[in-house]
């Protein structure tokens, strides 16, 4: 049993989603969605601690060794990500139970949940794979999910956004098919070891260039880097609340994390960054990302649409960080990952009980929260000071982290862009902050969330202030994952 | 009780009041006895931390890893004892003050304010004994939250307004020069532990060290200088207890006591003398001095009128503190006690005068001396430091500031100082002059409740037997030069 | 000879590039999806050249036969076909309801449609307004 | 021969599509491609991608379409314009891809990379592994079983979604879109 947990993972939900959509009735398929992803946190946890205490585990599917067969590989980077996957989705879930009940008819409810254990299937698959075309598959499952997903959102525009990030998604997915194709026809393998280890040899043609270029504008989609956000923000904003408390804080980060395997173990930094300069572009885009999306962010009259526009920027900080390719940039981008995810949903968590009991989340809706839904208004805050990056929150060691990065590199333009993009989320994190607590209301009338929703909320507003004070296992854990990437190609 | 529970205690103690004070919020006499009984405690242990301190005992408590390398660590130092004495001991009168404010203006939301005002005085504590930079940093922002729910505490949209440009100005400041600047000498020091003679020798450059020096001044926005001052008239639009305790002593002492503390403890007066553009920063407050006071001349709401005043007198510290001498540094440790006394005077006062007679205006002080006679007795007191005239605490400090810069041949501070003198007369007297030789005018009233007078008369009486009893302050400012020779 | 040899993978780029301008460019939105469909069926023909191996056989052991092609492009399209009618047909899905509730699959019209509901009337669900103009 | 000049026949076909200005000539003209191309794929040695392709790209996929096309019908007919920024960004991803097929090993060669290594492995031990005559068979069901698996899912998964859109009568946005 212990051997197989690293296929379990992957397969439990795969196989609760059927029976979960043939479940008669919603509530029934919450209570299995939620068993199964807490069950899925607590093997996800337990393959961390073993990939901590033994070393990297390698599974072999159906029994066939790596190149041959596909390979589950877990090292101290991709059983992180499962974590926090599985962490977000434990948190997610039991929210979801009242929203859904609530955004969503009851005769698809089940549909909806089993949905979204396909989603966490696709992305815990894409996570634990060694096979390039493997990530494909699960990839598209994930996607798919998402479309799906972001379709049940109320507001018709939710149909219309899932439309788009389809084209761009499946232009996306399609893109980076090309590229492993083009890998495979060099080097005759797709198991990612193996491609590390053949790719030095055909590096120097100009296959492998292309190669790497459309693989890295495939995951560009998926991870919504500048300029490739355009789908992301509607499909944040108008998808049914528990999806996109879940999306922002996994998705992207799944597709960064792919990115961040690809240049530093598959293609290694000397090719990617040495020889390409890849490195360059990407700091470009994401100084871009910073800042046209920080702008864009306090543009917005919806709090989901600014949060939206900041996920786009926080991207942006966490390509900065790894763009960087030192230790401590790395470490700073994995910190940046892993807090932004625990920030993003809280936020949106907070939204949607928002959208509970208001119907809508615009600005206007905000008005006199502080004392319509006193404890959701509480956990904006906190949650919108870690976005900021004020000290004693999370946000705050990750930006600490991606300065004192951008200074060892000698890159002070960049610690100012940092800085004055963390201006720009003080002023639109603050802008929705004082319309709920100084903006008068005519409705006074206390309607707080209820607790199924608060808990959840409050557990990732917590795990905020807990990993901006004892950042001793975020840190730990950032740095293992570092060296597993600083590591290379073997 | 060990010197580290006394710390602990000292961090702790306002947050466990105002825990407290949050559970009693349905009994407003047991509420403000916690209030009262948080704020003698924690006066009680800061001064006993003080005692240990002078004992000689190494005050050091590492509370937790921040980051790696990096912990949010607490270490004594002379001026941090002196600072946290003065805190934790105004706060006393203080709390007396703001019970008898809130209750006769009848302020809704009593326990939201007391409580983050237990927050904020713990903050104080925290940047007082913080022993790095970043600890002190941490508690410096936690500082600026936990003052902007008491800035726009009534809520209005001068309220709203007011606290925009207060954590606007002060967020900005921290986040986008303070924090950079930290993080720089952590990349060139390698450490940002509080080190006698500073950390920074040899390891800049003088042009880049004045350039890091300037960051340090600006970053610090509770410090005042100008052009970061705008938020420090903004945030008066707060209830009067607020605007005496922390404007004008917590919040902006402590802005001033972080730039002492870098100058001190960071780059190190032997160092800081190297660098030329140091100079400039001297000439950058003597004209916040001069400047701030001129504006003050012009104001007519009392408040504004002493919220300028106070950023002029913050000047004064950071000018004798870049000053580099041993006399004029002592005189800067003296002054932030002696405005503290002061300024809290004036601020009570003109609380009181606001809750009994309904007036905000200096126009409308006429005859006030003879309505509020304790009210005004103190509220000269108080204009008497501020000037620096004797029998008030105002002159022993300006005194030493003198002192130092003649020692020091500096005769533009002389100068600062001399002019500033006779412009803060200008501006403090004909208030004097209106409450005790006019004839008062409109309807009789007389003081305001009695917990309010009871604490501007007692900060008042400070600020005199600080002119006499000086010594053991100066004893412990000295040690501060000691440290850095 | 040497261009003559990629003429195979110009022809299947000219495809690709059609299919992607298509999904980006018209404002049909099932036009889109035939693009996307144009774009995949380019590169599965992509793939299996790559696994072409001149004078060679089906890969189907039989006996005698010396070589044959490489069987794995051929796995990997098999899954890609049927991954790629999935997107389409979810696609198309999406379509129809975008079709029922707007009234248009024209993206500009789409836009523009929008845009007027939210002007109207930003605090109400969008739902709401009627959709047959 | 034969191939290259179905070639030439694929990419005319695909900018007819383009070019065509009515959506079902555009849907049929696409079938005929799927047609086309598994055609190729059957002179390429792919039999089991070719008899799929016809079946699923040509077959289903068209029906899927022409049903979708039949449920939002009518459809203005597309108008002729160019779109200069997208037809820049193809433009330039095209050229992209043809740079990079210059330095690609030889179109058939059997000493490829590709032929060497996994691919290899399977034509010489799926008789004695699996014991299957169809390598493809083989590989799909054992050696990458489990993208097999996934792509099943990926089926559930589109199939699921599909249903819940347009699957059921969906009364209360009819209520709502009626009011």
């Amino acid at each position: 049993m212990r051997e197989h947990l690293p296929i379990l993972l992957v397969v439990l939900p795969m196989l609760a989603a059927p029976i979960c959509s043939m479940l008669p009735r919603g509530r029934q398929a919450w209570l299995l969605a939620t068993a199964v992803s807490w069950a899925v946190l607590a093997i996800a946890a337990s393959l961390l601690i073993r990939v901590h205490a033994e070393g990297t585990i390698s599974y072999a599917l159906g029994g066939w060794p790596a190149p041959i067969g596909i390979e589950y590989r877990l090292d101290g980077l991709n059983a992180l990500v499962q974590v926090l996957v599985a962490a977000i989705a434990a948190c997610v879930l039991p929210f979801s139970g009242r929203s859904v009940q609530d955004e969503i008819d009851a005769d698809r409810q089940p549909g909806f949940f089993a949905l979204l254990l396909l989603l966490i299937t696709g992305l815990l698959g894409i996570v634990a794979t060694g096979d390039v075309f493997n990530v494909f598959v699960f990839l598209e499952i994930s996607s798919l999910a998402t479309y799906g997903l972001i379709a049940f959102g109320r507001d018709r525009r939710a149909l219309l956004a899932a439309y788009r990030y389809l084209v761009l998604g499946s232009i996306g997915a399609t893109l980076y098919l090309i590229g492993i194709g083009l890998l495979y026809a060099l080097t005759g393998t797709l198991n990612m070891q193996d491609l590390a280890a053949r790719l030095p040899a055909v590096a120097d043609t100009r296959t492998a260039q292309t190669a790497i270029t459309l693989v890295m504008v495939g995951l560009g989609i998926k991870m919504a880097l500048f300029p490739l956000h355009l789908w992301l923000p509607n499909a944040y904003r108008f998808a049914p609340s528990a999806i996109s408390a879940f999306l922002p804080a996994t998705a992207t980060k799944v597709a960064i994390y792919l990115m961040l395997r690809f240049v530093f173990d598959i293609f290694g930094v000397g090719f990617a960054f040495g020889r390409l300069e890849l490195n360059e572009v990407l700091l470009a885009l994401a100084a871009a990302a910073m800042l046209s999306a920080s702008l864009a962010a306090m543009q917005q009259r919806d709090v989901k649409g600014i949060l939206a526009y900041s996920s786009v920027a926080q991207v942006g900080y966490i390509v900065l960080g790894a763009a960087l390719a030192t230790p401590i940039g790395l470490t700073a981008s994995l910190l940046h990952l892993f807090n932004h995810a625990l920030m993003k949903g809280a936020l949106f968590m907070a939204m949607g009980c928002v959208m509970l009991r208001v119907g809508r989340t615009d600005l206007d809706a905000i008005r006199g929260l502080g004392r319509r839904m006193p404890w959701t208004a509480a956990a904006f805050v906190v949650a919108g000071l870690s976005l900021i990056g004020v000290p004693l929150t999370a946000g705050f060691i990750s930006k600490w982290y991606l300065v004192l990065a951008a200074l060892e590199a000698g890159w002070w333009p960049l610690v100012i862009l940092i800085l004055v993009a963390s201006l720009m989320a003080l002023i639109y994190v603050w802008r929705v902050v004082a319309l709920a607590y100084f903006a008068p209301n005519e409705s006074q009338r206390r309607e707080e969330a209820p607790l199924s929703m608060l808990v959840p909320l409050w557990l990732l507003v917590l795990a905020n202030i807990w990993f901006g004070i004892d950042t001793r296992l975020s840190v730990a854990m950032a740095e293992s994952g570092m060296r597993v990437l600083m590591a290379g190609p073997p | 009780m060990s010197p580290q529970l006394l710390m602990l205690s000292c961090l702790c103690l306002p947050l466990v009041g105002g825990g407290m004070l949050l559970l009693a919020h349905r009994r407003p006499r047991l509420r403000e006895l916690i209030l009262v009984l948080t704020a003698a405690l924690s006066f009680t242990s800061a001064l006993a931390l003080l005692l240990q301190f002078r004992e000689g005992n190494l005050l050091r408590l590492d509370l937790l890893t921040l980051l790696p390398g990096l912990d949010l660590m607490f270490e004594i130092e002379p001026l941090g004892a002196l600072f946290a004495v003065l805190a934790s001991g105004l706060w006393l009168p203080t709390s007396l003050y703001a019970i008898g404010y809130l209750r006769a203006r009848k302020e809704e939301h009593q326990t939201r304010f007391h409580f983050w005002f237990c927050v904020a005085i713990s903050a104080t504590m925290g940047i007082a004994m913080a022993g790095n930079l970043l600890t002190l940093f941490v508690f410096y922002e936690v500082l600026t939250l936990s003052t902007y729910p008491l800035v726009t505490h009534i809520g209005n949209r001068g309220a709203v307004r007011g606290g925009r440009v207060y954590l606007g100005v002060l967020l900005a400041t921290s986040i986008g020069l303070l924090l950079p600047a930290m993080l720089w000498t952590l990349h060139v020091a390698g450490t940002l532990q509080f080190t006698a003679g500073g950390i920074l020798e040899g390891k800049l450059a003088p042009a880049l060290a004045g350039l890091l020096l300037l960051m340090f001044v600006l970053g610090v926005g509770k410090a005042a200088v100008m052009p970061m001052h705008r938020w420090l008239p903004a945030a008066m639009v707060a209830p009067t207890p607020v605007s005496a305790l922390l404007h004008a002593v917590a919040v902006v002492k402590a802005g001033v006591f972080t730039i002492t503390k870098v100058v001190v403890y960071i780059f190190g007066t032997g160092f800081l003398g190297t660098v030329p553009a140091q100079r400039y920063l001297v000439y950058l407050a003597g004209f916040t001095v001069i400047a701030a006071s001129v504006v003050a001349l012009r104001q007519d709401n009392i408040k504004r009128l002493l919220a300028y005043s106070t950023i002029s007198q913050l000047s004064y510290i950071v000018m004798a503190t870049l000053a580099l001498a041993p006399l004029a540094l002592t005189g800067a440790g003296l002054h932030m006690v002696a405005h503290a006394f002061g300024k809290i005077t004036l601020f009570f006062a003109a609380g009181a005068i606001y809750v009994a007679a309904h007036r905000t205006q200096v126009s409308e002080l006429d005859g006030m001396g003879r309505r509020m006679p304790w009210t005004m007795a103190a509220f000269a007191i108080g204009a008497l430091t501020m000037i620096g005239v004797p029998p008030s605490a105002g002159f022993v400090s300006k005194w030493f500031i003198i002192a130092g810069a003649y020692q020091a041949d500096l005769y533009f501070v002389l100068a600062v100082i001399v002019l500033s003198t006779a412009l803060n007369a200008f501006y403090m007297l004909p208030i004097l002059h209106r409450a005790f030789f006019r004839a008062p005018e409109g309807r009789a009233h007389g003081e305001a409740p009695w917990p309010m007078r009871v604490a501007l008369v007692s900060t008042a009486a400070a600020s005199v037997l600080m002119f006499f009893f000086h010594a053991p302050i100066l004893a412990l400012t000295r040690s501060l030069t000691g440290a850095a020779p | 000879m040497s261009w003559l040899a990629h003429f195979n993978y110009w022809a299947v780029i000219v495809v690709m590039m059609t299919g992607l301008y298509m999904a980006i460019a018209q404002s049909d939105l099932m036009r889109k999806l035939i693009g996307i469909t144009l774009l995949q069926t380019a590169v599965f023909f992509l793939y299996i050249s790559f696994g072409f191996v001149r004078n060679a056989q089906v890969p189907i052991l039989t006996e005698g036969a010396e070589r044959y092609s490489n069987p794995l492009p051929h796995v990997l399209i098999l899954t890609a076909i049927v991954v790629g009618v999935a997107t389409t047909a979810l696609g198309l899905a999406l379509v129809v309801r975008i079709r029922e509730r707007y009234g248009s699959i024209d993206e500009a019209e789409l836009a523009s449609l929008a845009d007027e509901v939210e002007d109207l009337e930003p605090h109400h669900d969008f739902d709401d307004q009627d959709e047959h103009p | 021969m034969i191939s290259l000049l179905l070639l030439l026949f694929l990419a005319i076909t695909a900018i007819a599509i383009v070019r065509s200005r009515d959506t079902l000539t555009a849907v049929m003209l696409t079938g005929l491609s799927s047609l086309i191309s598994a055609c190729l794929f059957l002179l390429l040695d792919a039999a089991d991608v070719a008899f799929t392709e016809a079946a699923v790209g040509a077959g289903i996929s068209t029906l899927l379409m022409l049903a979708a096309l039949h449920a939002v019908a009518p459809v203005r007919p597309q108008p002729r314009r160019v779109a200069w920024p997208a037809l820049i960004v193809v433009l330039l991803c095209g050229g992209l891809l043809a740079y990079g097929t210059l330095d690609l090993p030889p179109f058939g060669a059997a000493e490829n990379p590709v032929h060497q290594h996994v691919g290899n492995h399977y034509l010489e031990q799926t008789e004695r592994e699996i014991g299957v005559p169809n390598v493809v068979t083989a590989v799909l069901a054992s050696y990458r079983g489990f993208d097999t698996l996934g792509e099943v899912v990926v089926v559930f998964t589109a199939g699921l979604a599909v249903l819940l859109l347009i699957g059921r009568p969906r009364r209360k946005d009819e209520e709502r879109d009626a009011r």
